[in-house]
């Protein structure tokens, strides 16, 4: 008997042009453990195109666009750092 | 092997060096400046956010990787957030080690890692 | 370009930067330190001399060679004469640039001149 | 009708090793502008090596052990730096 999927609940944090880009700085969405970013910021904004600038950090580290998040709890999108 | 993350709001003070191991006998100390000119036009200031917990993870990822590859014994950085007015600065990075080579390499690299890596943005804008 | 050259017999008070300039987004200050091993003995400090007018015109002109190479718009030095106790700085050496790595690059080179070439000697006896 | 040779008058400096080794700080004395620091050190101490590792400053810039000193004025021992 397959085990029911169970939706996870993520949090969205977005930065510099990306919070302007996506009109917001955070937002928890459920999603599935079988989504990728790329997929669940799709389905969020479908007019964002990260590029190849724009990498993504699931659980605070950086990750791949089209890797399932798992049992992740935080998303976020870093465009280009400038500290320093 | 002591390392110290610290951001701040308020303006950068830097922390009294511990030499009570007696070996050391090299300390860098590094100053980002907030410049007048940002491409071009003048500015009173940068404002500088960051994603605090990655940043702060990715920069313990990247002192472990550079203490392995040049011995030092400790390393303090401070980044202010929020406004930065011309002329203050926004970075402060100290290292302390043995010999001034392992300080110098260890310097270079970080602040080329955290240019890179560490998820910090300045705007001229808020 | 402002160059300063100090020998002092008291500790090293490190001068206030100068950034009235406005377009200095580096500042990189070395500390040279003793350190309470000298050659696996345990000492109290070290005895530094100089033949201070040529170490000036050495370092005047090791200056003017680095800063063609490395263009930096500050370099202020000073060194401690007499008894530095351990734990105590010796050497201070701040560079002030637009950019990091022209400072960084003079700062290494410096320190290498300096103890290859500028008269200045240690002891662990007076 | 060949101009006489003059002496000058020159100050001769030791540093770190050099000071004991020769005995003292600080020395005047008359030299022949034709004479090299190698030959004046001869004459003012015989026993005294320079070998490869001691250098020789005139009018305190570096200088050849047998290059004539010429009008100089200070001539200076330079033992291994060690400063910093």
């Amino acid at each position: 008997m397959p085990v029911p999927i169970t939706d996870v609940k993520i949090t969205i944090l977005t930065f510099a042009q990306t919070r302007t880009q996506l009109g917001f700085a955070e937002k928890t969405i459920e999603c599935e453990p079988g989504e990728t970013p790329r997929e669940i910021f799709r389905r969020l904004a479908p007019q964002f195109d990260p590029g190849k600038i724009i990498r993504v950090a699931v659980n605070r580290e950086y990750a791949d666009w089209d890797q399932p998040i798992g049992e992740a709890s935080e998303l976020a999108l870093i465009p280009p750092v400038s500290g320093g | 092997m002591k390392t110290r993350i610290e951001f701040t709001r308020a303006p950068i003070a830097p922390p009294a060096p511990d030499f009570s191991t007696r070996e050391l006998g090299a300390r860098l100390e590094f100053f980002g400046i907030v410049r007048e000119l940002e491409d071009g036009k003048k500015i009173p200031g940068l404002f500088y956010e960051a994603y605090e917990p990655m940043a702060r993870s990715q920069l313990e990822k990247i002192f472990q990787e550079l203490l392995a590859k040049h011995p030092c014994q400790e390393i303090s950085f401070i980044h202010r957030l929020d406004f930065v007015p011309v002329g203050e600065a926004s970075l402060f990075i100290s290292v302390l080690s043995r010999h001034r080579q392992a300080a110098l390499a260890l310097m270079g690299e970080l602040i080329d890692r955290l240019k890179a890596d560490v998820p910090i943005w300045k705007h001229a804008k808020k």
